[in-house]
């Protein structure tokens, strides 16, 4: 096992080299001049050519990359083309934010939607199991940003319990960091309270059926004991995968959230980035999101083996 | 036993499913609502009153009046119109990219739960797939292949990929090890049909539900896209991109949020129910249970 | 043979069922599982049930636990707990009631128990819902219990999951959860067919210990005529749902009235080994110091290793059948694996029709394959549960290129050749009765027509008609195409029928080696000798309802 | 401590007001920099650090630096600071390098004095420099303005009223600035750019949102004070709230034009290229875009109207509600044989987003193919720099949008350039309107330079320069404590006052 972990973690570095690699060509393969958005509209074809030289994008592909991964070896994902300042910064002021909403969203989530799930599949089929259903498909199909709107609409402006907008972290206080990471990460918790209950729901049928099932009845355990205890351990791993994959894309940031509720997050940063052609944002955050994916998969596996002890590494 | 000729095997699952001969009220509804609505956006050029791009920006963003019975959006062009005929790129895009990521992340999972030595660098090119952005992805195909529809689905699809691979995996890690499987294996069954007859129908489950989510998340992230330039032309009508366009108007006029987002729930709401249905139909345990 | 003669006529009534009668409701015509059951057990009886595998055993007794499945439904009847009638109670009524009053040993280990929780997590947690007693008492009593149960290494079972026990271990596990809190009936469906005549004598006389101490009613159902004529008080003989006949023990054997009793007992299997048949020159199977170590693991500490195979070998020519017998845990099941490539031995060679399959790759085995088949011990799980049973059955000789009419007609005939109906090939296999399950089982096996059939326990399931009737089929199979058999069992009786040669297993290693003559009538190991000794029944010829004769193996000195 | 809390209409990246013509980042530099001279509401220069003296051959300027001038680390604002500041300046801004084309030498005589002198007069010298856009003259350090022209600078060292508050500084999301308590404001009342610069708050913060809607929320609830760019459809919104102020800031307000490619067909045919601009009516275009007719203005003036140069000669049809059947006529007559029109759509930008489609809807309807294509503004940068066919990636037409101050007079407006290769995006090769922007450096006065303008107009219409699309402004709305705000084109926080 210990041997297994090892091996995952060292298998980081090539995925990040893969990542790394895709994620340069891709990058130039995508029109774009970071020196065009840097100088402006009225820039001349001339002052553009200057800049872009000045900032090396000139240089052959193959120098661009080795540079860049030289940099990287010596600890430095480079600065910014853009604002010229570091990009390791940039993505430890923005990380928090979304980190923390990430966490705050998929803790509401499972709380809200295992036990919505459990309940779906054991009163199969009726009034309640349709109703988790419409919820959860109303929660999925609506877009985000409705949800989003919706709330600010009745909990900001109409009741005025939070903050329309922004982001305070939790070295602030936790009541202050609540006031405003709950709306937002209430909106994201819709969408994954529908996806995990959803999935806990298919699963828990699986398992009802299940003669284990039977015995624990027999041992005259309640029916709250059986479905929490015998059934939702057996139903667990896909349950556990789609809350790790879930988790994965939130600490990607979610951009439309971000937006909504003006949160400093990676999200945004990346999209901002993408879209200015930022090269050495871009590049440091999805080398940082894929060593995070990675890290969040591994603990995905690994709670396999917790939850089912027949699934060995 | 009848001696009318009985249809193969492999058929009956999906027999029992057209013949609906179980189905609750509840499915048998959702059954009509989308065909009504899949017929609704085929008909569309006819139903429609209005061609969805003729706009006339000086009657724009107008409650239901005559001629247009929903109203006009931002240039003045016909909701109804645009909502019928939205359904049609949308419903492509969504459904290609579910059917597209579902039966790529059906076989690389299962080839990754299934093989052991596959598995790590399987799923180690997964966990790279999956940091790639969808947008830059969409920004770079729409730079390669021109905008299209295809690039569109690619972009939506590959990051989905991993993460029904990881689903599809996780099932098919438990299920492996059920006796069953070894029965077949023992009775020189191929690990193909090991993998598509045994193992297949323990990932349906949850497949019908992250399938149906993510045919709805297509169809907003298709609109995401657009927006930021890199999907198909926001000419084109699209729920997604008649919802997108509709954003900064929800304040003011939501019915552009509205209608589209009704067509899109209902979709989703009665595919859900019929892929219970039809899920319930093919595990007879649970059929029993139903009674 | 000594009989038990206790009389309870003046003990308190356990358990009466009275008219009970259970039918199917959502199926087509209703029919009906059991017709007018009246039984009666009384406080410290031990009463039997015993009849044709899906008679309705297991529907009795889940009647009386409240624990029908959906689809059944009791239509009639009471079922009297003490003079209380359980029928009407409340389900929070009758949780109080399950485990603390009446318990249940259910028939199939593998599936009745949790396979995510540990097993000692799993019986202290009956403490758990029933007692108040603290988590240091409870585990105490957990091993304990354990160890009245005869588990082995106690302190690693009980940290285990399911899959890392034997089909034994678990089903002691199971059996120890049961009498954990002493229940006033103890209800056990085919509570030892899972196990070694040693451990089942133990067994045994741990519930008999339990009944003397507590007065506890036990209603067991078997099919194993020899346990019955151990331990029972009364005897239940069912056949279609209703009972056909009962009666004290002694009366039953003795003088069965019914036809159907008769034939039941005449088909219990002599313990006297049949004479082997000549051993052929061809070899079809040739194992060679095969060695199997389970191992390791462990988040942070390395779990103990199992060495489950100890330089196993033995030679099987064509058309003999080779037995293993040995304790449970023993490393039967291991072996039978290793021989089927499900597991990879860890050394060793396995020799089928002259080539080594030991080492071959998934896909090199595969035309292998066809000549080498299996029948597991658990019948439940080894069936796929989307499947019809015609799925089932043709998967085989589809994968090997028989036409599917060809296939179909073929399992429907070999349904009735294992006593099916024919219109079972479209139902699932939930739909029916755990011996049913293994004939179907037996059946998908035989179809492939293989050279080596490796029947892992595949007819303790069984009761002893369908035992009879399968055992023949296997034999006459065997003599029409010479199909080796390597058949692992606990029941030495069935070994005396059908095996040419045995094997003892201990701990993983063969300590003794001969022909069925040689190891069951002289035996040379003590092992082998207290295996001998346990077997159940062993001074009765059923055939004749009469006490043996004359002892045909060596008296144990 | 009173706090302004403001959301700009872009977040702030780029922190060299050398490198970019972006306008956050002018605002950005208009907040930390002074400037020498500086642009009132009669768009007159007027002394900010400097005063000036002309000699009488209008060949030397002398700018005299005033008293108590200092920069942000305590040092004394020199000449050479100035004369630094300004020659990196000049190496970008297009102004600028005709300055030097024109320059003998640029030099610090003494501490306080700057003498420029000029090979042959220069009538807009004193309008180039006090010119509040695009790349207005900011004075530096000269540790700092030693920084190539091409390199960004990393000091942010300034003169200005207010401090950039380095540490609080996010890229895209906040930047704070606060009060420069040594600034020393002149004593003339604020006029735009002119005047003193009495700052009255302690602390000004831009945070960017993304969101049009987050903002109005957040206005409304009090959380910020002020919004620099409304969404006109949103309005309604703030109408009835009594704690907020919506209000026109500039009256000039940004021209949205339309550019086409002149070097690939359809539109290196002149006629083809007028009958695209016969075919387009701006009305459409501005009400799709803006809505409420309050906030737009239709103008056919290629420098734009309520400007002092503006003229709307031959703009008929644009503003008249268009020539469909001038344009299919012309179209006829080229025998435009239905060659798509790549019209390059950028849908990241609200600003630009709702043009094309509108207008490529108009060209359509007068016999055009047209081929709208999505792409995000970067792509649509990149693909407008090459020059391409467009079936192998070029491009035919694209839409932008300018302040109106950057394109009011034909030097700086980059449509009016008809150097071919050298000119803006586009290329057209146009010796004419070369020709008429001499005349136009040459003439003498006002009247003269309006006289050069209007044949200026009437030529870039005829030669389809550009295709004006009309003008429109976007109002401002702030928290009705915010008060004594100056409505100059570029938003300042100097002056205004918090109440609570
Ligand atoms: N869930 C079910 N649905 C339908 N029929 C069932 C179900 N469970 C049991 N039956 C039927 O009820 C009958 C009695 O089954 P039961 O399990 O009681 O047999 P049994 O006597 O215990 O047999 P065995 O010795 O093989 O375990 C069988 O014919 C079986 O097919
Ligand atoms: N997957 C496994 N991992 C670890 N240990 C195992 C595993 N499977 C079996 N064992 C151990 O190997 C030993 C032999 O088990 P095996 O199943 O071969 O016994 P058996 O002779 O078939 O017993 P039974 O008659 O009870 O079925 C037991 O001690 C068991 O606990
Ligand atoms: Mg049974
Ligand atoms: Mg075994």
């Amino acid at each position: 096992m210990l041997g297994y972990i090892l091996r995952r973690i060292l298998a980081v570095i090539p995925v990040m080299l893969l990542v790394a690699v895709f994620v340069f060509l891709l990058l130039r393969l995508t029109p774009g001049d970071p020196a065009a958005i840097i100088a402006g509209d009225m820039a001349t074809p001339a002052q553009l050519e200057r800049i872009r030289e000045a900032m090396g994008l000139n240089q052959p592909l193959h120098v661009q990359f080795f540079t860049w991964v030289g940099q990287l070896l010596r600890g430095d994902l480079g600065t910014s083309l853009i604002s010229s300042t570091p990009v390791a910064g940039m993505i430890a002021d923005r990380m928090g934010p979304t980190l923390a909403i990430a966490l705050l969203t998929i803790l509401m989530s499972v709380a809200l939607a295992i036990p919505m799930g459990v309940i779906a599949a054991w009163k199969h089929r009726s009034g309640a199991d349709y109703a988790v259903m419409t919820f959860s498909v109303l929660g999925f199909s609506v877009p985000v940003f409705v949800i989003g709107y919706v709330f600010i609409l009745l909990f900001s402006l109409k009741l005025g319990w939070f903050p329309v907008q922004g982001y305070t972290p939790i070295s602030e206080g936790l009541v202050a960091f609540l006031k405003n990471a709950f709306l937002p990460a209430l909106t994201l918790t819709t969408i994954y309270v529908a996806l995990i209950a959803r999935m806990t729901r298919a699963n828990m049928l699986e398992v009802l059926g299940e003669d284990y099932i039977r015995t624990a009845r027999a041992k005259g355990a309640p029916e709250h004991r059986v479905l929490f205890r015998h059934a939702l351990r057996n139903a667990a791993v896909p349950i556990l995968t789609v809350i790790g994959t879930g988790f994965a894309l939130l600490i990607g940031g979610v951009v439309v959230t971000e937006t909504v509720f003006n949160i400093p997050g990676i999200g945004r940063l990346t999209v901002d980035a993408i879209l200015a052609r930022d090269y050495p944002v871009i590049q440091a955050m999805i080398l940082l999101t894929s060593f995070l994916y990675v890290l969040v998969n591994l603990i995905i596996d690994l709670s396999y083996t917790f939850f089912d002890p027949r699934i060995r590494y | 036993m009848s001696q009318a000729p009985q249809p193969s095997s492999a058929m009956q699952p999906v027999l029992r499913v057209i013949g609906l001969p179980h189905l609750g009220i509840g499915p048998k509804i959702a059954a009509l609502v989308l065909a009504l609505i899949v017929a609704a956006t085929i008909l569309a050029p006819w139903l429609a009153p209005h061609d969805p791009l003729t706009m006339d920006p000086l009657v724009r963003l107008k409650g239901p009046m005559e001629g247009h019975p929903l109203g006009t959006d931002n240039y003045g062009r016909d909701i109804l119109s645009r909502v019928l005929i939205g359904g049609r790129l949308s419903l492509v895009i969504g459904i290609a990219a579910a059917v597209v990521s579902v039966i790529l992340g059906l076989v690389i999972g299962m080839i990754a739960g299934f093989f052991h030595t596959a598995d790590a660098i399987i799923m180690r090119m997964m966990d790279a797939l999956m940091a790639i952005p969808a947008i830059l992805l969409a920004i770079a195909l729409v730079a390669l292949n021109g905008p299209s529809v295809g690039s569109v689905i690619a972009a939506i699809t590959i990051p989905e990929i991993p993460r029904v691979v990881r689903l599809v995996r996780a099932v098919v890690l438990g299920a492996r090890e059920e006796p069953y499987v070894e029965a077949a294996i023992a009775l020189g069954s191929s690990t193909f049909k090991i993998l598509t007859r045994h193992l297949l129908p323990n990932t349906l489950a949850p497949l019908i539900v992250q399938g149906t989510y993510i045919l709805a998340s297509a169809i907003l992230t298709e609109a995401i896209l657009s927006f930021l330039g890199a999907g198909v032309s926001t000419e084109t009508p699209t729920w997604g991109n008649i919802m997108a366009e509709g954003r900064q108007f929800f304040r003011i006029k939501p019915d552009l949020i509205l209608y589209p987002g009704v067509m899109l729930s209902l979709c989703i709401l009665s595919i859900n129910l019929l892929g219970d249905a039809a899920r319930d139909m093919l595990d007879p345990r649970l059929k029993k249970r139903a009674g | 043979m000594r009989f038990k003669t206790r009389n309870f006529d003046t003990s308190s009534v356990a358990l009466s069922t009275e008219d009970l009668s259970v039918h199917l409701p959502d199926t087509p015509g209703q029919p009906q599982v059991l017709k007018q059951i009246d039984v009666t057990i009384r406080q410290g009886e031990t009463v039997c049930l015993v009849g044709e595998s899906g008679s309705g055993k297991s529907v009795t007794s889940l009647a009386i636990m409240g624990l029908l499945p959906e689809a059944l439904k009791v239509t009639e009847g009471r079922i009297n707990l003490q003079d209380r009638d359980l029928l009407p109670l409340s389900r929070a009524q009758m949780r109080e009631l399950r485990a603390a009053r009446i318990a249940m040993i259910f028939q199939e280990p593998m599936t009745a128990l949790n396979p995510v929780l540990r097993v000692g997590g799993q019986i202290m947690e009956v403490m758990e819902l029933h007692t108040q007693l603290p988590a240091a008492e409870r585990r105490a009593r957990a091993i304990s219990i354990m160890e009245q149960v005869h588990l082995p290494d106690v302190e690693r079972v009980f940290r285990s999951y399911p899959h890392q026990l034997s089909g034994g271990q678990r089903q002691r596990i199971m059996i120890a959860m049961a009498l954990v809190l002493e229940p006033v009936l103890l209800i056990a469906d085919e509570p030892t067919t899972a196990l070694d005549v040693t451990t089942q004598q133990q067994i045994l006389s741990l519930i008999e210990e339990l009944q003397a101490n507590h007065g506890t009613a036990v209603l067991f159902i078997t099919h194993d005529m020899g346990v019955v004529a151990e331990i029972a008080d009364t005897v239940y003989v069912m056949k279609h749902g209703e009972i056909v006949e009962h009666g004290p023990v002694e009366h039953v054997l003795r003088q069965p009235q019914a036809d159907y009793t008769r034939d039941l007992l005449a088909s219990v299997p002599s313990l006297s080994p049949r004479p082997a048949r000549p051993e052929g020159d061809e070899i079809v199977l040739k194992v060679e110091a095969l060695n199997k170590i389970y191992g390791g693991g462990g988040i942070l500490k390395k779990l103990p290793q199992t060495h489950a195979a100890k330089e196993v070998s033995f030679t099987l020519t064509r058309g003999r059948t080779l037995g293993i017998v040995g304790e449970s845990g023993s490393g039967k099941s291991t072996v039978a694996r290793c021989i089927m490539r499900l597991i990879d031995p860890t050394s060793g060679r396995i020799m089928l029709d002259g080539q080594d399959i030991a080492g071959l790759s998934r896909n090199a085995l595969r035309p292998h394959r066809k000549k080498l088949q299996v029948v597991f011990q658990d019948p439940m799980r080894s069936l796929n549960p989307r499947w019809t049973i015609a799925e089932s059955l043709i998967e085989g000789p589809l994968n090997y290129g028989t036409p599917r009419s060809e296939a179909m007609a073929e399992a429907a005939r070999m349904l009735t050749v294992v006593g099916l109906p024919e219109n079972a090939l479209k139902r699932y296999p939930h739909q029916f009765s755990g011996g049913q399950r293994q004939r179907i089982a037996i059946a998908r096996a035989v179809m492939m027509r293989p050279d080596v059939l490796v029947a892992d326990e595949a007819v303790s399931a069984l009761d002893v008609s369908v035992q009879a009737q399968v055992l023949k089929l296997l034999e006459q199979l065997q003599d029409e195409l010479g199909i080796a058999i390597v058949f692992i069992t606990h029941d030495l009786r069935v070994a005396a029928q059908i095996c040419d040669e045995v094997i003892v297993m201990q701990r993983g290693a063969v300590v003794e080696h001969g022909t069925a003559a040689e190891v069951l009538v002289s035996p040379a190991h003590a092992y082998t000798r207290s295996l001998i000794e346990a077997a159940p029944g062993r001074m009765w010829d059923f055939q004749n309802f009469k006490e043996m004769p004359e002892v045909t193996h060596a008296n144990p000195s | 401590e009173t706090t302004v809390t403001a959301v700009m209409h872009s977040g702030l990246r780029v922190l060299d007001p050398v490198m970019t013509t972006a306008h956050i980042t002018r605002d950005h530099a208009y907040m930390i920099y002074d400037v020498l001279i500086a642009q009132d509401s009669e768009f007159q220069p007027q002394p900010q650090m400097a005063d000036w003296e002309i000699s009488e051959d209008q060949k030397t300027y002398v700018f005299t630096l005033r008293d108590g001038l200092k920069f942000h680390d305590g040092e004394p604002v020199t000449a050479a600071d100035a004369v630094a500041s300004l020659k990196r300046w000049a190496e970008n801004d297009a102004g600028g390098q005709v300055i030097m084309d024109r320059t003998e030498s640029l030099e610090a005589t003494d501490d306080k004095t700057i003498t420029w002198v000029l090979s042959e007069p220069f009538v807009p010298m004193l309008d180039v420099l006090s010119k509040q856009s695009a790349l207005p003259p900011f004075i530096m350090p000269a540790r700092v303005a030693e920084t190539p022209a091409d390199e960004p600078i990393t000091d942010y060292t300034g003169s200005g009223p207010f401090r950039f508050v380095e540490e609080e500084f996010q890229p895209g999301v906040s930047v704070t600035y606060e009060k420069n308590p040594d600034y020393v404001p002149r004593d003339e009342p604020a006029d735009w750019m002119a005047g003193g610069k009495v700052v009255n708050v302690d602390k000004v913060k831009w945070v960017n949102m993304a969101d049009i809607q987050t903002a109005v929320n957040a206005l409304m609830s009090g959380e910020i004070d002020y919004i620099e760019q409304m969404q006109v459809d949103l309005l309604p919104l703030l109408e009835g709230d009594p704690n907020v102020v919506v209000e026109v800031r500039e009256p000039t307000g940004m021209q949205t034009m339309t550019r086409l490619n002149f070097l690939h067909p359809p539109f290196d045919d002149p006629k083809i290229r007028q009958a695209a601009l016969a075919a387009i009516s701006q009305e459409p275009v501005l009400a799709a875009m803006i809505g409420n007719p309050e906030y737009y203005q239709i103008c056919g003036a290629v420098l734009g109207c309520g400007t002092p140069l503006g003229s709307e000669t031959d703009a008929d049809t644009l503003t008249g509600g268009g020539g469909m059947e001038k344009a299919k006529a012309l179209l006829e007559e080229a025998g435009y044989d239905g060659t798509p029109v790549v019209l390059m759509a950028p849908t990241d930008l609200v600003a630009l987003a709702t043009q094309p489609v509108v207008v490529s809807q108009m060209l359509r309807d007068a016999g055009f193919t047209v081929d709208m294509q999505p792409m995000d503004w970067q792509t649509l940068v990149t693909r407008r720099a090459g020059q391409a066919a467009p079936a192998d990636g070029g491009w035919n037409m694209f839409i932008t949008n300018w302040m109106v101050p950057e394109i009011s007079n034909p030097i700086s407006n980059p449509m009016l350039n008809g150097r071919g290769n050298d000119a803006w995006f586009g290329w057209p090769t146009d010796e004419k309107i070369e020709q008429l922007k001499a005349e136009y450096i040459a003439a003498e006065d006002l009247d003269a330079q309006k006289q050069v303008s209007d044949k200026i107009q009437a030529h870039a219409i005829e030669n389809v320069l550009l295709v004006p699309l009309g003008q429109y402004s976007l109002p401002q709305a702030r928290r009705s404590t915010i008060t004594d705000m100056i409505n100059s084109p570029v938003p300042v926080f100097w002056n205004l006052k918090k109440t609570e």
